[in-house]
């Protein structure tokens, strides 16, 4: 069996591989560590923080579609505060890297959480901007390429830890919101955020969700992610985060032929309590197969 | 590590319209399980995703079977209706915290409403004591032998008055004015929430064993929430049915909503 | 069995049910026809028609996704003259409504299009504006409102028969789009067509369509049609035909209760030849079920 | 009217690695069938969705059944070679145009690369006259003692010199220098080309059946071009695979794309 090396390098913080979890379909990782050994994760990436405590929306929060599915958790979390108290110390336990995903409904909401972030012992912040900002009468951060780069710029200057921007597909234009963040200083891009969705109970006639619309994920979009990977890719120079609907190896070396350097697996934990490992060990099939020793050979080689 | 179980169907019948009785052979889970858990169930049909949560109805582990008992109301149970003998099951489990069977509890009340009943099964094995069961069905009772078998006494209505008392299970509970250490209830929420009342008036602790869609099942995605109060104070929080539940004590529950 | 009435009026034109086909799917009727009997359609939607005969891109065109499949056909089409000309005499020996889909790169070859169709026997005109502008650097049409309302005006302006646009759901949000075809004149909006898509063939390490990019469509989309003709629905005054991932009699209805009018269907009838009459059957059942006489009833009625 | 087939499998067998031979039953097909055409078969896994076009290799008028070999490329292929005898396969067809057969044509040369053999079965067994079978193949030869059977003489090349002449069918094709009234070739679209070029070497007519990705299969998506000479100018066009084809004369494929 060849050697292959799994490593990846993403804004200065060296991965034992690429695969991590979607932020807000992994928890902080406790439950799921009854599944797999965590020890084996590139980085967990932990549900949303914010500034306060959030309760999110009322249920229900899911309903399942053709290949997909749909959540309005709203961003349901305990506060930073807890975070920082409970988290950091059990996933320290662990061989592995902390990414911190971070939610704020205002500039100044995300620099708090960013700022108390400053002396925890996490490796990278992931800028959750599919958020709406409630000071610009609810629009998302992420569809707005000046938003995006005041937010990112207001968030980098009070960073400890490199700082990566996480985008929502629900814009025309991926390519412009990428640059955005990377001229407001992001040292690495993730993408995608949940496409928004709608279900409908025919037989109730009600929205499935009891917030009506919800965020839309899971194998079913894989080829918009994709797409989004592969022209953000092209336009920037960052380390881009890839996913949207992997389920196996294979499909996370597809993001990883269309640019990117590390892959998150989200809705596929639900299906599959084993998913990350199966990627993990998916990509190391392949790398094998076609004896690539470094995923570097391989990467936006479309 | 816990993981993925492929549990072989060795018995799959329908017991009443639309209400089928599953036995698994399923050594893993049935090693843990406690009553009131359910199962994580994949049912395949196109385009299908997410598992469905199915309480456990029993547990034998002398043979190393779990049965479920479950109805068909969209295209997952419809999926796993027409699965055969010998297939196998792809699920995780046992999930949730179950029923407390206090020590002391000698005088049991148990409600079952409708697809509410088969998780009282198993519960109704386990308690000691005076067992009294309350069952509400629209018209077609379902386990009613079974738990007499097992001890219980049996009170049923049915809707439509085809078998027991027409009404509700509320109407044949209220008659009763009993008195008891415990009750346990499973059934849809309306009911759950009259029993919620009845316990507070006649001062009884009960458990409510709540339902809700799930994604995870192990409360990871926090997607199940159930409205609870905060105990220190006058503030509420979302608790995870899957992880926190489904059985809550039916006062902590935020019903009005 | 309840007498139930499918009956539907989009924009003046009085279909039988509201079941037609999704442009480009269903080529002029004449191959399905041999599956199908096209009398029972409510209308047949035709492939996009161009000024010009269109070669179209080089194959691959089709790729299979989760759920999902992406085609970049690129438009092929015979031109108008011959449609007028072998088209609409096939079709006119069936009783159903004819629409044309109309596809062109500048606002000259739409108008041209529909010049041309304005003595012909067709019934509705829809309107394709995903289209890229090539007098406009190539951005699509239908992604910008100023865009959106001088095309629709300008087309409106020659048109002989009622006018649908047919939005792109490639746009941040929708509802500026669809309020500017109202603006332009439009007679009803249909919405949506496909979503930008991409799939990489791993062992081959390219992009598995030639095109790189292409349409994605099919059940997989579905949350996402649904969400932006809810949004429509509720946006706008005109008659709206809702498309996406339509592949039962369930899957029509929950489009019914967001908003729509009429709904088409696409990518299923590659799946299933006698798809779109599985769909009239569908929602005809559901409406005996329920005792719903009249569409009417429920529509938009969440 | 047309309509979807289920088609039941009554033999199932891995001829060769990863190729296999599938019998349906499958009347409605049988009776309209034509040599070289397809038929367009739906697999099941999670989240398929469009049918594969794969070719009638054997079409038995007697005894109703369709006979298809096929190699296992992809999720489709695999979903397939792990159906049982007894299930049901659904399917559309038989579709595309088939191979025409000249009434006074009397030698002919059939050409099959690896997995493109299988439809040239049913020619052969249809053709009058002499018939030489030029096959070649990566390694593991195919149905050749089924062509021997049918009456051609066959000559069978593999690239690892395994059986047969070491190298590809163009080698043992050229060798022979044999003149004829009619050329019928399947295979990767390289080998395809060859034949197109040797063919008109030749001056013999040549047919080539083509692949490309499908939706549809009818004719109706324009999903599976070929790029094609216009007879009447120096202009092209995309003509449909499906339904123009698969197959096409040589020389009306522009190659060179
Ligand atoms: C902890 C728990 C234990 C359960 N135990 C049992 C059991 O023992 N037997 C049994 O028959 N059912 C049980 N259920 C309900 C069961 O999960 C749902 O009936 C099932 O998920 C429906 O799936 P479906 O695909 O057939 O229906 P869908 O097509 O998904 O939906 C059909 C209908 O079911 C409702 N529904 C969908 N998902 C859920 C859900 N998770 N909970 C409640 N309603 C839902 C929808 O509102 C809809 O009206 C339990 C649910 C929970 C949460
Ligand atoms: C008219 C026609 C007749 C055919 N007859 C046969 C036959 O008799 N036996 C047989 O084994 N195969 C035949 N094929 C090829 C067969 O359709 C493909 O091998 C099959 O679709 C692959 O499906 P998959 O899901 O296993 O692979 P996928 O996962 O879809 O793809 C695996 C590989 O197969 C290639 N591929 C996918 N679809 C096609 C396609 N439609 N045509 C060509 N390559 C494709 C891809 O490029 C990829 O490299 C025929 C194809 C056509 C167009
Ligand atoms: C239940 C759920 C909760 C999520 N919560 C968050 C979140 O807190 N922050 C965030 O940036 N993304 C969140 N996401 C988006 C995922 O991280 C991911 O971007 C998306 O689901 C696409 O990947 P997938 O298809 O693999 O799930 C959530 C997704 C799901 C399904
Ligand atoms: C192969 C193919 C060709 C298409 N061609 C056209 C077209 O010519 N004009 C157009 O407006 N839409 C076209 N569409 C989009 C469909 O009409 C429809 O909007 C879209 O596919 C979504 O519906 P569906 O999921 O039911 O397929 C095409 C779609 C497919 C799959
Ligand atoms: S289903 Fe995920 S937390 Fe309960
Ligand atoms: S596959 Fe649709 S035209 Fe050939």
């Amino acid at each position: 069996m060849t050697k292959v090396n799994m490593k990846v390098n993403i804004a200065g913080v060296e991965l034992k591989n690429p695969v991590m979890t979607a932020s807000g379909t992994f928890g902080s990782g406790r439950e799921y560590g009854e599944y797999v050994d965590l020890n084996q994760l590139g980085a967990v990436v932990v549900k949303g923080v914010a500034n306060e405590p959030w309760k999110g929306n009322p249920s229900p929060r899911i309903a399942e579609t053709y290949g997909g599915m749909l959540n309005s958790v709203g961003l349901q979390n305990p506060g930073v505060d807890e975070f920082i108290e409970k988290d950091i110390p059990f996933l320290r336990q662990y061989n592995t890297k902390i990414i911190v995903n971070i939610a704020g409904r205002t500039i100044e909401d995300y620099c708090e959480v960013v700022k108390k972030l400053g002396d925890a012992d996490v490796d990278l912040l992931e800028l959750n901007i599919s958020c709406p900002n409630v000071k610009a009468g609810g629009v998302c951060f992420g569809t707005d390429p000046f938003m995006v780069e005041e937010v990112t710029k207001a968030v980098k200057k009070v960073a400890k830890q490199p700082l990566i921007v996480k985008l929502t597909p629900n814009v025309t234009d991926i390519v412009p919101i990428a640059k955005a963040a990377v001229a407001g200083g992001a040292d690495g891009i993730s993408l995608i955020n949940t496409l928004l969705g709608m279900a409908i109970d025919i037989h109730k006639r009600k929205p499935i969700l009891a917030n009506v619309m919800g965020g839309f994920s899971g194998p079913a979009i894989k080829p918009v992610a994709l797409r989004m990977v592969y022209q953000v890719a092209n336009a920037v120079d960052v380390p881009i985060i890839g996913m949207g609907g992997i389920m196996t190896g294979e499909d996370a070396v597809e993001f990883i032929l269309a640019g990117a350097s590390g892959v998150a697996v989200g809705t596929a934990n639900f299906i599959n309590p084993r998913a990350t490992i199966d990627v993990i060990e998916g990509i190391q099939g392949y790398m094998e197969q076609y004896s690539i020793k470094d995923l570097k050979e391989i990467r936006g080689s479309l | 590590m816990k993981s993925t179980c492929y549990a072989r169907i060795i018995e799959h019948i329908e017991i009443a319209p639309d209400m089928y009785k599953m036995v698994l052979s399923a050594e893993e889970i049935v090693k843990s399980a406690k009553v009131g858990q359910f199962v994580n169930i994949h049912c395949k049909y196109p385009g299908s995703l997410l598992p469905r949560p199915i309480s456990i109805c029993e547990i034998d582990p002398e043979f190393n079977t779990l049965t479920l008992v479950y109805a068909v109301l969209g295209k997952g149970t419809k999926a796993l209706s027409q699965m055969m003998v010998g297939e196998e099951v792809e699920m995780i489990g046992p999930l949730g915290n179950g029923f407390m069977i206090p020590e002391d509890a000698k005088d049991h009340i148990v409600i079952g409403g409708g697809i509410g009943t088969p998780p009282l099964l198993e519960l109704v094995k386990q308690l000691k004591g005076n067992i009294e069961v309350y069952l509400g069905f629209r018209c077609h009772p379902i386990l009613v032998k079974t738990f007499e078998k097992y001890g219980a006494k049996v009170y049923v209505a049915t809707e439509d008055g085809s078998v027991g008392t027409k009404g509700n299970v509320m109407d044949i509970l209220k008659e009763r004015k009993h008195k008891a250490d415990m009750i346990y209830s499973c059934g849809p929420k309306s009911m759950l929430w009259a029993v919620a009342k009845w316990a507070a008036e006649q001062e009884i602790k009960a458990q409510v064993s709540m339902e809700e869609r799930m994604a995870c099942g192990i409360g990871a995605c926090v997607g199940c929430t159930c409205k609870t109060k905060k105990k220190q104070d006058q503030d509420w929080q979302n608790k995870r049915v899957c992880k926190d539940g489904p059985v809550f004590w039916s006062d902590e529950v935020i019903w009005d909503d």
